[in-house]
């Protein structure tokens, strides 16, 4: 018997936009910190609700470029984009998130703002 | 301008778990139905079982058994005895929420929980239209989650009421109370109603309508 | 010289809601104890982006009835609510915030909401 | 679907305080501002300002002085001098803030700056529109805000938008970076702008239209 739910049919799938970002430090960060600095930051600003709304989910983080990307809901873009604006440190140390660009599939995300930092 | 007193509304509090819990609801719900909450691994045994719910109705008037298990086989054999009260069943595992809505009870309260997902799709959906089954959204859970989970919780409720919305399910909203610190008054559940997507009529629909009419099967 | 803006003209004024509310709770709460639990309820719920929106205000506590009014800007009363909602206790004392009404009006407010708690 | 690039875009940061900031902006920004900030009590010593702002300008090529005071009259001496520099004045003072609008200075940044009120209302709204005087938005004092004030920073600022927006007053969105850390992109500048209420052309052209006329001046 399955495990899990159906993926729902088209009118009630969510829509998503892929944010690529870039984390500027004064050290590298891990990949765990990013991840919990994106939910702190998504909290801080947006809230429980606001949150709940905006369905951040982080994809990836690749740390040898400071590269990341992560998806949100389609009509709260910029409302994300100002939580990771307000960001002033990561885990204790000074860091600047900058949003590189948005995109409806993550093929395109890479190609049109990542390529530039060894993704593929 | 100015909000309408709802004091000609009729509110049903459909879950709360303790005499305490109670003794609050009741003063602020026109009708309140408790909850023996049972945690099954294998039969009950029966007689005793009848007798608690005997008791309790004698204390409380309207009373609902829920039934926590793993085996789905158990929710049949108590859907089988008429034990005069209603049957709820918790959520969480997908073959129990799936099992609980092919059987016909009363309601599936939070197919949600403990899940990282919603629990629920559009194939559960339809079969608790067909088959009557209320899904019971619970605020108890989000009084007791760390923000995080406070999102999440949220994100698959408010998934689940698309769902319900869409399909036409029967739903009612409850506090779930264990204690008195987690009730709520009727609007303040009809909030979180709102803010999972619904409008205000059928916000006010899970606190009355629906719920009435899943009372009307105890009063036969 | 005047040491405030003016009044803003109408099409520019904020159009608020007051909620009256009641505290249960499992003592007495002083009244900076309720007002930061509103102001923590917001935040966390809504977010500083929500909070900015929705502007909660807290007017009065009156701590021998356990009852006050907060005021709100009128399209996040619902989102405001589900704040106080999820409130499970104040300055670490158990606690429920339950919604008495709403009104647009303070005079309304207190008299359909408040009178039988003793306000005038 | 798809973000467009903003490559064809020109965007202006219109504030930067120290060398680190200005080189991190100016790898994300078409041009940038250098800003000399002081703080006056007195008359300044006009000559080593003047040196002073000659040097900045070799260095950073488009400078600005921002005034900080509590002395309307000072405001009008450094007004009268040909400085070769932008004028902006720190706002948050209601004396200021109206006489910097009265004088025409390039930029009012800030009216809310440490007040309890938004510092500006319709009637400095016309008085900035009728002299062309700019409402610069600053993320930096946000950025060094606890959450209660950034609540209050963020109110101020959407209301004088609505202002500034319904008078038509030229504006625009900055940094105000005193350290790199407080630079951001132009595109993270912009989110800023429409969470205030801003459309996405009003945000595009408080970084593009707006600073670019205001650059202008220095030309001549």
């Amino acid at each position: 018997m399955r495990e899990k739910p159906k993926y729902p049919p088209p009118t009630l799938r969510d829509k998503h936009r892929y944010i690529a970002f870039q984390v500027i430090g004064e050290r590298p960060f891990r990949k765990d910190e990013v991840k919990r600095a994106i939910w702190e930051a998504s909290l801080s600003t947006l809230g429980v609700l606001g949150s709940a709304r905006a369905k951040p989910w982080f994809i990836k983080f690749d740390e040898k470029s400071g590269t990341g990307i992560v998806r949100v809901d389609r009509k709260h873009v910029e409302e994300f984009r100002l939580a990771l604006t307000l960001v002033t440190d990561i885990n204790g140390s000074r860091a600047i998130f900058r949003t590189l660009g948005v995109s409806g599939t993550m093929k395109r995300l890479k190609k049109k703002f990542l390529t530039e930092y060894g993704w593929r | 301008m100015g909000e309408v007193s709802f004091s000609r509304d009729h509110f049903v509090e459909m879950d709360v778990r303790s005499g305490e819990a109670y003794d609050l609801a009741n003063e602020w719900f026109d009708e309140v139905v408790f909850t023996k909450k049972l945690v099954l691994e294998e039969s009950p045994d029966w007689a005793s079982l009848r007798e608690e719910l005997r008791e309790l109705r004698g204390s409380y008037g309207r009373v609902a058994l829920l039934v926590v298990t793993k085996k789905p086989s158990l929710i049949r054999e108590v859907r089988k005895r008429n034990l005069n009260a209603l049957l709820y069943v918790q959520g969480g595992d997908m073959r129990i929420n799936r099992f609980a809505l092919e059987n016909g009870v009363d309601a599936l309260l939070n197919p949600w929980l403990g899940r990282k997902d919603p629990g629920f799709d559009h194939v559960l959906a339809r079969i608790a239209a067909r088959k009557g089954v209320a899904i019971g959204f619970s605020l108890s859970p989000l009084l007791n989650a760390s923000p995080y989970e406070r999102v999440q919780l949220l994100r698959f409720m408010a998934k689940a009421w698309r769902l319900v919305d869409k399909y036409s399910v029967p739903r009612f909203i409850t506090s779930s109370a264990e204690t008195r610190w987690e009730v709520r008054s009727p609007r303040d559940l009809m909030s979180l109603g709102i803010n999972l997507g619904m409008g205000m009529p059928q916000a006010k629909a899970s606190l009355n309508f629906h719920p009435r009419r899943i009372l009307s099967r105890l009063e036969k």
